[in-house]
């Protein structure tokens, strides 16, 4: 077994190690309407995460016995290619993937007026192609844009983005690296309108005063996306270059 | 896709009766806002186990039992030993649980009370490690829900916590490059920490501390919080759907912490590990 | 590979190594209503044996086309849990549990009056926490007092035992070991209101005239378990100690 | 949970017809209480395995495969080879089986089967070990219901009996320390007994020899023994819902006993071993 | 790891291992209603292959969402007996024979007059006791006849047979190890009677011409099973025998 | 039994109406009944993947990836490297597509893309072995449809020939028994065939080639053929419910040619091969 040693994530003056600063987002690339068949639909680059979503319904629930009289059910799916991770994913769905299912099908039941649809279901399908760091606020922000793609009536955009804690410090949009060898990581997704939080998760440990921190790190983040989101449902696409790239 | 035993509708009666009483810092079972329901834990009660709890919080009822084997390590964690966790809600516990494989809600559970056992670092996982990279301790750890009425997260974490931390397992020893089992001694795992959860439900502005099952169905989301210790969080699940205001985050996070403390203390005298150093 | 020494399961004068009599049971301890949120339930002990089981229902049928027109149907499910036994079971039912789920349940259909209930569901959970031998007829004479506690209407209670063949010798309630090494184990149970068998199995060597002997031997434990049944669904709970141990 | 494909309901006028028949010693299809259908047993019919049988009882029809292939023995029998059994209730067999993996009777059917099988001795399987521990010989018996018209049990322990006693199998050797296969002989596998199985339906205290799928229906209850040999059951298991009357027990055993014995013999003839030590 | 030497397969001559001649179908045996419980049976042979083949149905069609309103539904299992190859397949469906389930299902949807039966729904069940090449071709040739057998109205009575290259040579009803070590094989079924093809698949490689010959071969082939099916449906069974083993 | 997502009844109407049009040569949405629509084809565009392609035919869209590891070969082929297809219709891509586990169409698919691979011999498989018997390349193939207007067969077999034909794999190397990687060298694999497949729908006796989602509700049936090159045919499969006369097959493999070399040109330009030799 090789001694691994391995080199630091932050330098002194602060930069990471793939240049951005601490408070920085990778690049983004999101744009709707990219399916013909689905009736919304969403794609989205932050960095090397590519990910596609699409919206089925307003439609009948099948089976019936799930149909609930006073609104929709919406169903999510998030799932993983098998090639879009180092190595290869066996088909199927894992419980990582069952888990991040529920809790993106969760956030976005906060935002769509499911009230509008009784006995209906909305189908959602997040599909990672590839998966390089925050593929789940990465998929929830696609989704709730295919949602309004599909004009489906939903009290706010939400979109997510996660926040770490590397080295000892908060950091925005933490890479695939930085999540693996870094202290926490933490997604959160926000409805910026509505003033609430639709997503949380940690992993990892953190101090009241870093929740309090990277809260405010990842909502300034949330903000940049909620803005692209807005412009890509306007012309269809949208994209975020950091200052240093442009 | 993946939402079996679905939760019952919130009805809006249920709902404006329990924001009512919250207001006046009132619950339909007597309690406080902020304040837990009894709490029983038992450990060793499965003599086939290494180690074993069984956790009664009000009318919720969990089992959880550690069993240890040797394995292989993860490729890429070759110098730690391996936690598995696997959670059930039987059909046993309530009409809303379905036999079958976990669903979803039963994978979220054992997810998180991994996290919260892993995160917190509470077991010094590199001491258990015959060979790197070849030969590690594989310690199982299976929760199953025996009765329900609301808030599995946190005396599944506390089972499963107890049962880890009164566990007695095999000792290996590595001799002429073979493991073997040394059957003389039978020691407790290596414990750096006591992690616990608190969950704590929402109605609009207003927490509401450990929701029974008839709370679950009436608030409108909720959000787990797991304690390393008295300062770090080590894991954090907003779980069932609906907003959180942003504004309610701090209270939240202080609240929880000051009960992870109170449950933790509940947690270390249940086994007999007051005051002692970990 | 060591040479085995195996020890004798019985002496010679008669006394099995947990020092029981050949034609004594465990210490039994059965407790009914132990779980709320069931509509009826029971707890059992025999030595390190500890089963739960929990009644739901009658309830609607579900899926519908199962409903019977004329009668309840009923459903059972015998699982143990994965640190129940030594090693460790894995996770999901194996095709030993999903036998004795069916020989449980058909035992179950012999008692509970099904007519009762056209187009209903009686559910029946049974979950071993603790298997040290005898789990099938733990397993269903707690049932059968669930059963009872939930209100619904039996011919009969019933209760199972097991007896064995250990060394040539018929012994009542074999104990793990004497199950393994032993020649014969036969699990019984029965309906002693209505002198019925309602569970009968064999594994292993027997002849006519031991059966007999065995199936005798057998009623008279079933006679204790069941005088122990009626007495927890009055006062909740009650115990039996082998007379060497009061 | 595990009931597909569960039995028609036995209706009360069917039931009532039986037993006024069966009262004087009459049944539907002409045969005597204690009578068994026609069998015809055939054997070494698919060349691609090692051992082969198709048993007709009536208008039951059941196919049993023998395989062999070398493997580990299972951590508890290190000095025993291993028997592997499967059963399926072929959908082309009934209308009342449906395709799909083995669902609880199949699983049933083929564990008795096991049992007949393990718990008689039939095979030395101590001879078929390479080394201990480590190498021992796995035997496949594969049951396939082909045609359904009740009684599965006893047909398909005949056949697969039949299967395992006309059984060439390969030859393997233990040669420095490897386990390798002797391409020259395919001997017989060591066989020490013959068991067969005798299932029994009950209409109150009546007793009722291999009842068909229609008697089935109407039947209370029904009992399946397996006798090793004349004088040994090596398995009992009751099946379908319903009382079996205490004192019925005694002629059940008594008569299970006697058909055995009839069985035997013809199976004995049939896989060409009359009088044939075994 | 031994040197193979390889056998021709075929001679100089322009004989097969077996004897045959190039354009030479094996032994073929083919008998019609051979189980009872079915509402229509078959059971064919060719060389060792050996298949039963049975249909239900016309029946209600389950689950109710599957039925359409204006015809049945097919459905077709084609399934391997454990023990019908060499080695031992393991139980469950493979992908292989979940793919060869659904070309013979829809071979046999284009000959059933599925309007005749609104709502409903035909089973068939393909079950191969011992494979030894043609096997989807065999059992398709059975299940056509079961479906007569059943009275089920058809449009033809469809057959089936491999065609094969070997070693350059287009060959007819080629044997394990022609499929095995040749270069293509080809199962081709056809409706005579309609002048169609209603499978058809190759592994292997063809160039036009050859094609062109292996279909007038298959066509040959099915020409003489199609007759012994309609001896078959009348006296219940019929056979084929090769000129060199009258 | 497998047949999850069904497509919808063809209806009488359309099939009239597109067999007036394909009379007069006309298609509904304008081609020819020879022509495929539009294809775009780019590699490359999963940097995780040793390989990958996405391509857009009309309104289809797929995606194939590819990834190699170190694996041990079949027991039939001990001296090739594997192949490993899988494929699936996301339910992203039309609501015929449910999610689960592949169906019998995506199996189907993926079985349909192997033997155009396999059977043209494209690889040269014999290349991809370390040691005979024991170690050889795996190479998993696997294929995306994320959005679905009729005909994934040949979209399919373009992106995984595409995939292939385009990735950089890991170097192994034998040293002193052990199989090593060689980090320095990522080479491509080694191509000998560039198979492509032609989906053909059949209304009576005409031929419309690359039929959309909207013509295959209404044809009579379709066949895929795979070519290796231009004059040998790989792969062919008959695909969906229905008739071919007997007298139109001829046609079918002419036109199936001529549209191959076609697609194939296509092929090598978008992966610049255009003139290489391969």
């Amino acid at each position: 077994m090789l001694e691994k040693v391995e080199h630091r994530l932050i330098t002194e003056d602060g930069r990471r190690i793939d240049g951005r600063a601490l408070d920085e987002m990778r690049p983004v690339r999101i744009e709707a309407g990219v399916l013909d068949r689905s009736d919304g639909s969403a794609y989205i680059e932050m960095g090397k995460t590519k990910i596609y979503a699409a919206v089925y319904g307003p439609k009948e629930a099948h089976p019936r016995h799930l149909a609930q009289p006073h609104k929709a059910i919406l169903n999510c799916r998030y799932h993983m290619a098998a090639f879009s991770v180092e190595g290869r994913k066996a088909p199927g769905m894992t419980r990582r993937e069952i888990e991040l299912s529920k809790v993106i099908r969760e956030a976005l039941e906060s935002i769509v007026i499911l009230e509008e649809f009784p006995r209906s279901a909305i189908d959602i399908f997040i599909e990672v192609i590839q998966a390089d760091a925050g593929t789940r606020t990465a998929g929830l922000t696609a989704a709730s844009l295919a949602l309004a793609d599909a004009g489906i009536p939903i009290l706010d955009l939400c979109a997510g983005i996660a926040v770490g804690k590397v080295e000892g410090r908060i950091v925005l949009d933490p890479s695939e690296e930085e999540d693996k060898r870094g202290e926490a990581d933490m997604p959160v997704a926000m409805a910026p309108r509505l003033g609430s939080i639709v997503l949380l998760q940690l992993n990892g440990r953190m101090t009241s005063s870093e929740f309090t921190e990277a809260l405010n790190l990842a909502k300034k983040g949330i903000g940049v996306l909620y803005e692209l989101q807005r412009k890509a449902l306007g012309k269809k696409f949208a994209t975020f270059t950091p200052a240093g790239e442009e | 896709m993946y939402r079996i035993g679905e939760k019952p509708y919130p009805t809006k009666i249920m709902r404006d009766k329990l924001y009512e009483l919250i207001l006046r810092g009132e619950r339909l079972d007597g309690r406080g806002p902020y304040q837990y329901r009894p709490l029983e834990l038992k450990t060793a009660i499965i003599e086939k186990a290494d180690g074993s709890a069984m956790v009664n919080l009000g009318g919720t009822k969990i089992i959880a039992g550690v069993k240890t084997a040797l394995g292989q390590p993860y490729p890429d964690t070759p110098d730690q030993a391996n936690i598995v966790v696997n959670a059930e809600l039987l059909p046993l516990a309530s009409s809303f649980f379905e036999p079958g494989p976990p669903d979803e809600k039963a994978i979220e559970l054992a997810r998180v009370v991994d996290r919260c056992i892993r995160e917190s670092k509470m077991l010094e996982l590199e001491k258990l490690v015959y060979i790197p990279g070849r030969s590690v301790l594989v310690i199982y750890i299976d929760v199953y829900v025996l009765d329900y009425d609301g808030n599995y997260f946190d005396p599944a974490v506390l089972a499963s916590v107890a049962a880890l931390a009164t566990a007695k397992t095999p000792l290996y020893e590595v001799k002429n490059g073979e493991v073997v089992l040394n059957p003389d001694i039978r020691p407790s795992l290596p414990i750096r920490k006591v992690p616990v959860s608190v969950t704590i439900g929402l109605l609009g502005d207003k927490i509401l501390v450990d929701p029974t099952s008839l709370e679950e169905s009436a608030i409108d989301t909720s959000i787990v919080i797991g304690w390393s210790d008295e300062d770090e969080m080590a894991a954090i699940q907003k779980n069932l759907q609906g907003l959180i205001q942003l504004s309610v985050m701090d209270e939240i996070i202080r609240v929880s912490r000051e009960k992870s403390i109170e449950l933790r203390t509940k947690l270390m005298e249940a086994i007999g590990r007051v005051g002692a150093p970990l």
